[in-house]
């Protein structure tokens, strides 16, 4: 099969957008977690397609650390979640605002 | 440095030795001991250092004198001791040198001084800080001997700054009192005033002698080249000696910087006759006297010292007529006799002016030492109102006191006697008219208000309150020798410098004229015997003038200066608050002084400087708190922004390629 | 030609596991009824008893899917209609996937052409075992949330934590399994189990990883949500856990799904730790049996005898797990967490550790 | 030089430091014998450096060097000449001193500060010797914080903005300077040589506006340190807040580095531009004379009225580094190590004093001589030491100073010579109401004289001020090579065309320039 | 051709369902979908290992591990505000212009020359290894560090959920 790499690039590209739209329009800081493994991935598929293009296994092996990365973020990322929820009884991004100021 | 240099210095043998160096290093053991003592407190050691190293001092200058005298005239002693500073061009060398000139310093210092110590060991006799006292004076003497051993004119600002410390230690002596330390702190603050003047002199010279090829500040170098530089730049030579002039008017207590000197009386009173009266306050004329061949190069600059001179005489001659503090009137007749031989140094007799200072060594050191044993006496009294009659209590003291007021008074042939009319006769040949009757207005009063100085307190019926007077007696003997001595000095003191022609002549002035410039420097016309002779007989008929109207008013019919004081107030006023010289420099200088200072720290620095670097601290926190605002801690707006970043830099990355 | 093959080939796959899904349904009624003394399903019957013995194997087969696909399909009042219809398939499709790099034979050879008997030819099977496993978690969460009941929900989160947490016990040993043999493809991994060691013991898993065996195996019944770990579905606490709300043929699918991973866990028991179709001694040739004797075969029979060979351990690992789901009572759920964290990840990695240094320590360790 | 004495200097201070943070904070004596005993190390060293200093050549002596990050031009390279010599020998000897003076006086975290103060020390000494711009720069700010730390942690009242003060007011000037030493070395590195060696950079070719512009950054960073007026506000709430350590090393070599940058940075590198600046720099120094002695004189804090009077001293350095001719600059050489004895001896004594009645506050005194007539006969010698007096150290710096500097600039000299006069005024008078007059406040009384300990730790500067004072040749024939050095590179760059009538005349007359004449008269003494 | 088309909508489908399905979920199984589909085509770009990797490590973990915090908290649906917030439309247009720039940067290059030929084993378990253990060896290690990290600070954190 022979699908030019442009078509994935868009892809991506497409997938990374939406991801953003997600991370800036949604409240429910999960959900905004899900959305930046959106443009993780978005970014993973470059790379795949790329390696792809290049001949080099060097993209895959960063999709390789990409993910392993975002399994650490989501765990920690949700782990604060659940502690923020003890305390404050909500996940909506614009009630945390513990750094504030 | 090397004995041919001095030769062409001064056509003079010059014998090296180091014999010298041992004449201030003994009295500067005795203060080593001193201090030791003072922190041990061993009191009983200074009785043996303190008088006994100024008397092996003494020694050691007697035997180098003599060594002097056994070369031929105009020669010196050198003791080349170490190279003090030497950078470039500049070499000092600490180096002693014994000539005409010093030597008659030395054994004033160290003769009176070993006096004056002796008498302090009565004097000070109960005083719990013996040890302190004795230490200051040993070290008094020593930085005195540096002062007038040197050779190169830093080497003297050394003993010329150590002789101010110690007359500011010696002052503030009795710290317990504040006033005593703010008289010290004065006397301190004045000589500072001449002597940035005098380092100002100094660095003219070097720089002016160095650009003659020669720089160096030794005094053979410096007398050597004067004649070139005078040629060279008549007007840096003016300056210098001007300066120099400042400086030495700061030592020697002249106008404009003699404020200090009445309330350095508030010194114990062997420290008044020996530093206030007998060596230090003479270190200018020394001074002006050991660079004679710059001076004489600046005619103008030798009138103001004329002038100076003997303004000083009169102006302090009249603020002593009124004064009833017995050592006052000392202090007062100290600066005006110093302005004499100021004068007589500015009208080019420096064998006159240094003959002066000689002789007046002697009788002030003993008046001051009468003084002070009408102190010891009266415990502690001074006002000559609450004395009178003392003469028989004070037999001894009455007699030297006597002998010190007809010194003084120049009644022929006491001491000053010679040596004042040397300097008159010599300010009335060099045609200086004006300055001569001053002068002789001086010697007017001088006589006038020791003798009533000496009527209040030893003449007359008792005036002494009682709770004083039943413990009047006389001092002990280690007081009264030296007075005895003293009075035998200031009788005999004067013979060495008889006028031309009468029996051996003046025999100082031919002393010491291999060192000084010639006398006739100036030019000017030798007078004759006659004119002398007349001369003489006016000073003299008016110096008993003055004894006889001191007499009249104070003795023969008391109240008459009462009265006198009540025709003249307006005179009387200005005498007795001694023209306010005092108040006006306070207001003139001090308090304007202070006000800048608070000005300058409250102002400036804490508002201006400090406002500006706490106000840009303050600038940095405001902004920050806007910034601030930014941080909304919404990770959204964060993420937005990161968002915009991409957008942007896309954009812009798109925009160039 | 070549797709007709391999739509055979997973025809056949395919067709191997319904059986066997069918198959175990009976064999879990009646091996109950064995372990537990009685009789069993035994009424179900054709031609109304008139014959003299009863089949009742035959029927039980037919009657309880018919059975199951007539019940009436119930979606509960206030449930995610959506979600709640597509549980079950999701909980079902993977797993029909998987069993699809499972090799059940080593090659058919039909004139010039050489079968590989695997329904897709994987060079990452065992990752996509892995995989495919790991999904099969949806459908329990999805079916437990979407049908919005208290039991169904606890059973959805005790489901979705216990095979999340067992799977990394499983994944462990699997990694120690893939070291020895070198390779993530299940055909190879099976085809290096055919040497032998020290020229008698064949090359079996079991043999070079006991530890990840014992492991493997108590992951996988966990995986598969049976007793006694069964704590998604607890009866005694939750009714029927996440698919209590379910019945008739979505219940069913979710019965299949439970019956399939067994199968696939004998499937992946047998192929990494037994020789999966491997006969002792039995080559493509014939047997070679040691001491350097030796009976030619033809391949065709070789072929049929491996197929053979691979669904007799099939057969004995699904009886093995129905022994251990009639034989152990359910585990707390602490005590259930504690096994999978505190003592599977630790001596699986431990496990992992020890074959790493000891491949790298003597080569010959590893088999091919 | 094989054997790498310097770095050894350098180096030991900072194992101290180590050494002492790892012993056992309690008890005390721990760390504060072990500070001692580690300090006087360097001491001896820094002697046996004396010991192999060539007398004879002004250039760079015991040199080392190091690559360090070579891809850069970056080395650890290191020297001492005349101007470092006695700033080095200060540093290690008013250490010890210092850690003695400061026995009783840190009661907290001891350790802490005996780690601090070794470390400043190992700063100041690499600031001293480094001969990389790199390093020095290093070493400059190694220098900064751990004083920081001393008067934020041990300081008074007001510590905390003291030491942001202080911090604030250097990296200005730091960060100032540091901009300028990389637009230096990228201008050298044209010449295809990338190096940040200071002899190296000597010859970099600028244009005139670059050489002014450097000269001003780096100017301006030293002014800072100096500090001169207007920047010294830091150093009166600087010195009123650290503990007498803080206090003496600040006074002692801090201020140094200001005018020491002057010499071996600021002027040999930029010599023209620095030339051109001595309008506003030598106005600057003559008004820090008097304005801090000005200051100094209505202060009611013994430690600022010292603080303003440092400034009043520095200017006097700035003066005779500003004559730009051998006599002004040895004096101003001179007068950094005078002024480190004599300053740092105020400080000790006060601390001294302040150990006992806990304020400085010159009205809370008054007869102190009466009851601690030691501490009152020492504070003495060092007052008048701190004045001028002749025969005390001083005097030799201040004179050589306004001697020089009254070739050059005659008016700045004699204006300069008041501040004389106004030094011992505030100096008189502070010591007149602390010792002299009657015991005012009864408590005072019962204020005990100085212990042993202290005494040991005073009378080393005192014996130095007179040593310094009697016996100053030693000290100028090792700094003046150094001066004829410098010189001569000024010279080059046309040196002295501002200098005083006289010179320039004189230079007309024997076509000689300053430098050149001065160097061959420095050989027969007295020019005949 | 088709099969990438095919596969390209339906992530963005299920992508775009994630972002607005307001059900966490569906937002959950949306992402679920996503990566599974992304997977795919991994498969179809010749990246076979790292296709079943994203399987396991997202579909299998990471997504549930969503699915059971959501349940856990059992987050309501959101309710949709009135009006779109200004962050909201400004996130809108970010993205929209963040889609286009990429979009074009992919597109405004001369496409590229075919797909190359692979060279025998691309993406093959051995040859990803061979790469991650010699140019990723570092990253690698500190990865595992990282992960390390995690497990600790994800525990830490929620042990204190449970003491509070």
């Amino acid at each position: 099969m022979n699908v030019p790499v442009e078509n994935y690039l868009v892809l991506a590209a497409l997938i990374f957008a939406i991801g953003c739209a997600g991370v800036l329009t949604r409240r429910n800081v999960i959900v905004i977690l899900m959305s930046v493994e959106l443009m993780l991935n978005a970014v993973n598929l470059t790379f795949v397609a790329l390696s792809r293009q290049l001949v080099s296994m060097t993209g895959q092996m960063i999709v390789f650390f990409v993910m392993t990365v975002a399994a650490a973020e989501v765990a920690v990322g949700l782990a604060i979640f659940l502690a923020i929820y003890s305390q404050r009884r909500t996940v909506n991004a614009d009630e945390i605002s513990l750094l504030r100021w | 440095m090397q004995p041919e240099h001095a030769h062409t210095a001064a056509e003079a043998v010059v014998a090296a030795t180091s014999l010298l160096r041992w004449i201030p290093l003994l009295p500067l053991i005795g203060f080593g001991v001193g201090v030791f003592a003072a922190s041990t407190n061993r009191r009983s050691l200074v009785h043996v250092t303190g008088p006994g190293s100024v008397l092996l001092a003494f020694v050691v200058s007697v035997i180098a004198v003599s060594q002097l005298w056994a070369l031929p005239a105009g020669g010196a002693l050198v003791d080349n001791v170490y190279t003090w500073i030497s950078v470039g061009m500049l070499k000092i060398d600490l180096t002693f040198r014994v000539d005409a000139l010093t030597s008659v310093m030395l054994l004033i210092i160290t003769g009176i001084g070993f006096l004056i110590h002796l008498y302090a060991l009565g004097y000070m006799h109960d005083d719990a800080d013996e040890a302190r006292f004795f230490s200051y004076l040993n070290l008094f003497v020593a930085s005195m001997l540096v002062l007038v051993l040197a050779d190169s004119l830093p080497v003297v600002f050394i003993g010329w700054e150590g002789v101010g410390v110690c007359s500011y230690l010696l002052i503030g002596f009795w710290y317990q009192d504040m006033a005593n330390a703010d008289a010290g702190r004065k006397a301190m603050l004045t000589n500072r005033v001449g002597d940035a003047a005098f380092l100002i002199g100094m660095f003219m010279l070097v720089w002016a002698l160095h650009d003659l090829g020669a720089a160096s500040l030794r005094f053979e170098d410096v007398n050597r080249m004067a004649p070139q530089l005078g040629a060279a730049a008549p007007h840096v030579v003016t300056a210098v000696c001007l300066l120099l002039l400042i400086g030495a008017t700061g030592k020697s207590a002249q106008i404009p910087l003699y404020v200090w000197l009445p309330d350095a009386m508030a010194g114990p009173t062997p420290v008044s006759a020996l530093i206030h009266a007998a060596t230090m306050v003479t270190a200018g004329v020394y001074m002006i006297a050991r660079l004679s061949p710059l001076y004489v190069l600046s005619p103008a600059a030798l009138d103001v010292v004329a002038t100076i001179g003997a303004v000083t005489a009169l102006f302090a001659a009249t603020m002593a007529l009124v004064q009833n503090d017995l050592k006052k009137i000392l202090a007062y007749s100290t600066i005006s006799q110093i302005g004499y031989m100021v004068l007589g140094v500015g009208v080019g007799s420096f064998s006159g002016g240094v003959f002066h200072l000689m002789t007046h060594a002697c009788f002030k050191a003993l008046l001051f030492l009468g003084a002070g044993s009408v102190m010891h006496a009266m415990s502690g009294e001074l006002d000559v109102h609450k004395m009178g009659g003392l003469k028989k209590q004070l037999p001894t003291t009455r007699w030297t006191f006597l002998v010190g007021c007809l010194a003084i008074a120049g009644v022929p042939p006491l001491a000053a006697f010679f040596s004042k009319d040397m300097i008159l006769e010599a300010a009335f040949a060099s045609g200086h008219v004006v300055l001569w009757l001053i002068g002789l207005a001086a010697a007017g009063m001088t006589a006038f208000y020791m003798f009533r100085a000496y009527f209040l307190a030893f003449e007359g019926e008792s005036r002494v309150d009682h709770h004083a007077a039943h413990h009047l007696h006389e001092s002990p003997s280690t007081m009264t020798i030296p007075l005895m001595v003293l009075a035998v000095l200031s009788i005999v003191a004067g013979w060495v410098g008889l006028p031309h022609g009468v029996l051996w002549g003046d025999r100082f002035g031919h002393y010491l004229a291999p060192v000084l410039a010639p006398h006739d420097a100036l030019g000017h016309h030798e007078i004759g015997g006659g004119t002398v002779l007349l001369l003489t007989l006016v000073t003299t008929g008016v110096a008993a003038l003055g004894i006889f109207v001191a007499y009249s008013f104070y003795l023969k019919s008391p109240g008459t200066a009462d009265r006198l004081a009540e025709r003249f107030r307006g005179v009387y006023v200005v005498l007795w608050n001694k023209y306010w010289v005092d108040e006006i420099y306070d207001r003139l200088i001090i308090t304007p002084y202070v006000i800048f200072s608070k000005f300058f720290w409250k102002v400036v620095d804490a508002m201006l400087i400090d406002g500006v670097v706490n106000g840009a601290g303050v600038i940095v926190g405001k902004t920050s708190d806007v910034w601030r605002r930014l941080e909304s801690g919404n990770v959204q707006h964060y993420a937005a922004a990161m968002m915009l970043g991409a957008v942007v830099t896309c954009g812009v990355y798109w925009w160039l390629s | 030609m070549d797709f007709l093959i391999s739509f055979v080939l997973a025809l056949v796959a395919l067709l191997i596991l319904l059986q066997l899904t069918v198959l175990l349904l009976w064999v879990e009624r009646k091996g109950s009824a064995l372990i537990q003394d009685r009789v069993g399903a035994n009424r179900a019957n054709l031609f109304g008893g008139l014959l003299p013995f009863n089949l009742g194997i035959v029927n039980t087969l037919m009657a309880d899917p018919l059975k199951l696909f007539h019940k009436e399909d119930i979606i509960p009042k206030d449930a995610d209609a959506f979600l709640h219809w597509l549980a079950p398939f999701i909980a079902v499709l993977p797993l029909f996937v998987t069993f699809a790099v499972v090799p059940f034979g080593d090659v058919l050879v039909l004139g010039e052409r050489v079968i590989n008997l695997q329904a897709a030819d994987v060079n990452v099977g065992l990752l996509f075992v892995l995989g495919m496993v790991s999904l099969g978690v949806y459908g329990v969460v999805i079916g437990g949330w979407a049908s919005n009941s208290r039991y169904a929900f606890l059973g959805g989160v005790r489901g979705s934590a216990q095979m999340v947490s067992y799977e990394i016990g499983m994944g462990l040993a699997l990694v120690a399994v893939v070291l020895t043999y070198g390779s993530l493809d299940l055909q190879e991994i099976a085809r290096a189990q055919g040497q032998l060691m020290w020229g008698v013991i064949p090359a079996w898993g079991v043999f070079y990883q006991p530890l990840a065996l014992v492991l493997f195996f108590i992951a996988g019944i966990a995986e598969s949500k049976r007793p006694p770990f069964d704590l998604p579905e607890a009866e005694s606490e939750l009714v029927a856990g996440f698919y209590t709300e379910y019945s008739g043929s979505k219940q069913s699918m979710f019965m299949m799904s439970d019956f399939i991973e067994v199968a696939i866990v004998a499937a992946l028991v047998t192929t990494l730790f037994f020789g999966g179709w491997q006969v002792p001694y039995l080559y493509r040739d014939g047997f070679h049996l040691p001491g350097g004797f030796f009976f030619g075969v033809p391949s065709l029979v070789v072929t049929i005898l491996q197929v053979g060979a691979f669904l007799t351990k099939l057969f004995i690992f699904c009886w093995l797990q129905i022994l251990v789901r009639w034989t152990y009572p359910r585990m707390r759920y602490d005590q259930l967490m504690n096994l999978g964290w505190k003592r599977l990840l630790p001596i699986g990695l431990a496990n992992v550790v020890v074959t790493a240094v000891l491949v790298l320590a003597l080569e010959g360790f590893t088999v091919p | 030089m094989d054997f790498p004495l310097l770095s050894l200097i350098v180096w030991s201070p900072l194992g101290a430091a180590i050494i002492v943070s790892l012993l056992p904070s309690q008890p005390l004596s721990v760390p504060r014998l072990a500070a001692f005993g580690l300090g006087l190390i360097p001491f001896l060293l820094s002697l046996v450096m004396l010991a192999g200093f060539d007398t004879s050549v002004g250039a760079l002596q015991l040199t080392e060097t190091v690559p360090w990050m070579p891809s850069l031009g970056v080395y650890y390279s290191i020297g001492v000449d005349g101007f470092s010599l006695w700033l080095i020998l200060l540093t290690t000897f008013l250490t010890p001193v210092v850690i003695l003076a400061a026995w009783t006086d840190i009661q907290h975290r001891v350790k802490e500060f005996m780690f601090f103060m070794l470390l400043l020390e190992s700063g100041m000494l690499g600031a001293l010797v480094a001969t990389d711009l790199f390093l020095f720069f290093m070493y400059w700010e190694l220098m900064l914080f751990p004083m920081v730390f001393v008067i934020g942690i041990w300081g008074g009242p007001r510590r905390r903005y003291a030491a942001i003060k202080f911090v604030v007011y250097t990296m200005a000037g730091s960060a100032l300077m540091m901009i300028a030493m990389l637009y230096l070395v990228l201008v050298h590195a044209k010449t295809g040589q990338l190096s940040f060696d200071i002899v190296t950079l000597y010859d970099t070719k600028l244009s005139y506006a670059e050489e002014t512009l450097l000269f001003w950054a780096f100017a301006i960073a030293f002014m800072i340190k100096v500090p001169m007026v207007p920047f010294h506000t830091w150093l009166p709430d600087a010195h009123t807040e650290a503990p007498t350590g803080g206090s003496v090393d600040l006074a002692g070599i801090l201020l140094k580095m200001g005018a020491y940058g002057f010499l071996r940075f600021a002027l040999p590198m930029f010599p023209a531009a620095a030339q051109d600046a001595f309008p506003i720099i030598l106005a600057l120094s003559v008004v820090g004379i008097i304005y801090g002695a000005m200051v100094a004189f209505p202060q009611p804090d013994m430690k600022r009225l010292v603080a303003y009077s440092s400034v009043s001293h520095l200017g006097f350095v700035m003066l005779g580094i500003y004559a730009f001719n051998r006599v002004g600059l040895t004096g101003g050489v001179l007068q950094m190590v005078n002024h480190g004895l004599s300053t740092g001896g105020l400080f000790i004594l006060i601390g001294f004093i302040y150990d006992r009645k806990h304020t400085r506050q010159i009205s809370e005194y008054g007869g102190l001589w009466k009851v601690v007539p030691i501490f009152s006969a020492l504070f003495l010698v060092v007052t008048l030491s701190s004045i001028g007096l002749p025969g005390l150290n001083g005097f030799v710096g201040e004179f050589l100073i306004l001697l020089g500097a009254f070739r050059a600039h005659g008016w700045a000299a004699a204006i300069a010579t008041i501040g004389v006069v106004l030094g011992a005024a505030y100096m008189l008078t502070m010591y007149k109401h602390v010792v002299f007059g009657p015991v005012t406040k009864e408590e005072n009384n019962a204020l005990t004289d100085l212990t042993p300990r202290e005494i040991a730790a005073i009378v080393p500067v005192i014996v130095m001020i007179v040593w310094m004072g009697v016996y100053p040749k030693p000290f100028i024939d090792r700094i003046e090579p150094t001066v004829t050095v410098l010189l001569q590179r000024l010279e080059r760059a046309g040196a002295n065309r501002h200098l005083g009538d006289a010179s320039r005349g004189l230079a007309s007359r024997d076509g000689g320039s300053e430098a050149e004449r001065l160097a061959v008269v420095a050989h027969d003494g007295v020019a005949p | 051709m088709i099969a990438f088309y095919f596969i390209a909508i339906l992530t963005l489908a299920s992508a775009l369902m994630v972002v607005l399905h307001r059900n966490p979920i569906y937002s959950a199984l949306g992402l679920v979908n996503t990566l599974f589909l992304i997977a795919v085509s991994f498969v179809m770009l010749d990246a076979e290992l790292i296709a079943m990797l994203q399987v396991i490590v997202y579909a299998g973990a990471i997504v549930i591990l969503f699915l059971f915090v959501i349940m856990l908290l059992n987050v309501e649906t959101e309710v949709r505000t009135a009006r779109v917030s200004r962050l909201g439309t400004a996130g809108l247009v970010l993205a929209l212009l963040l889609a286009l720039e990429l979009g074009v940067f992919a597109l405004v290059r001369e496409p590229s020359s075919g797909t190359p030929e692979l060279p025998a084993g691309f993406g093959s378990t051995e040859l990803l290894a061979e790469t991650l253990f010699s140019d990723g060896m570092l990253s690698f290690e500190l990865t595992s560090l990282l992960l390390l990290v995690a497990v600790v600070g994800a525990v830490v954190m929620a042990r204190r959920k449970v003491e509070s």
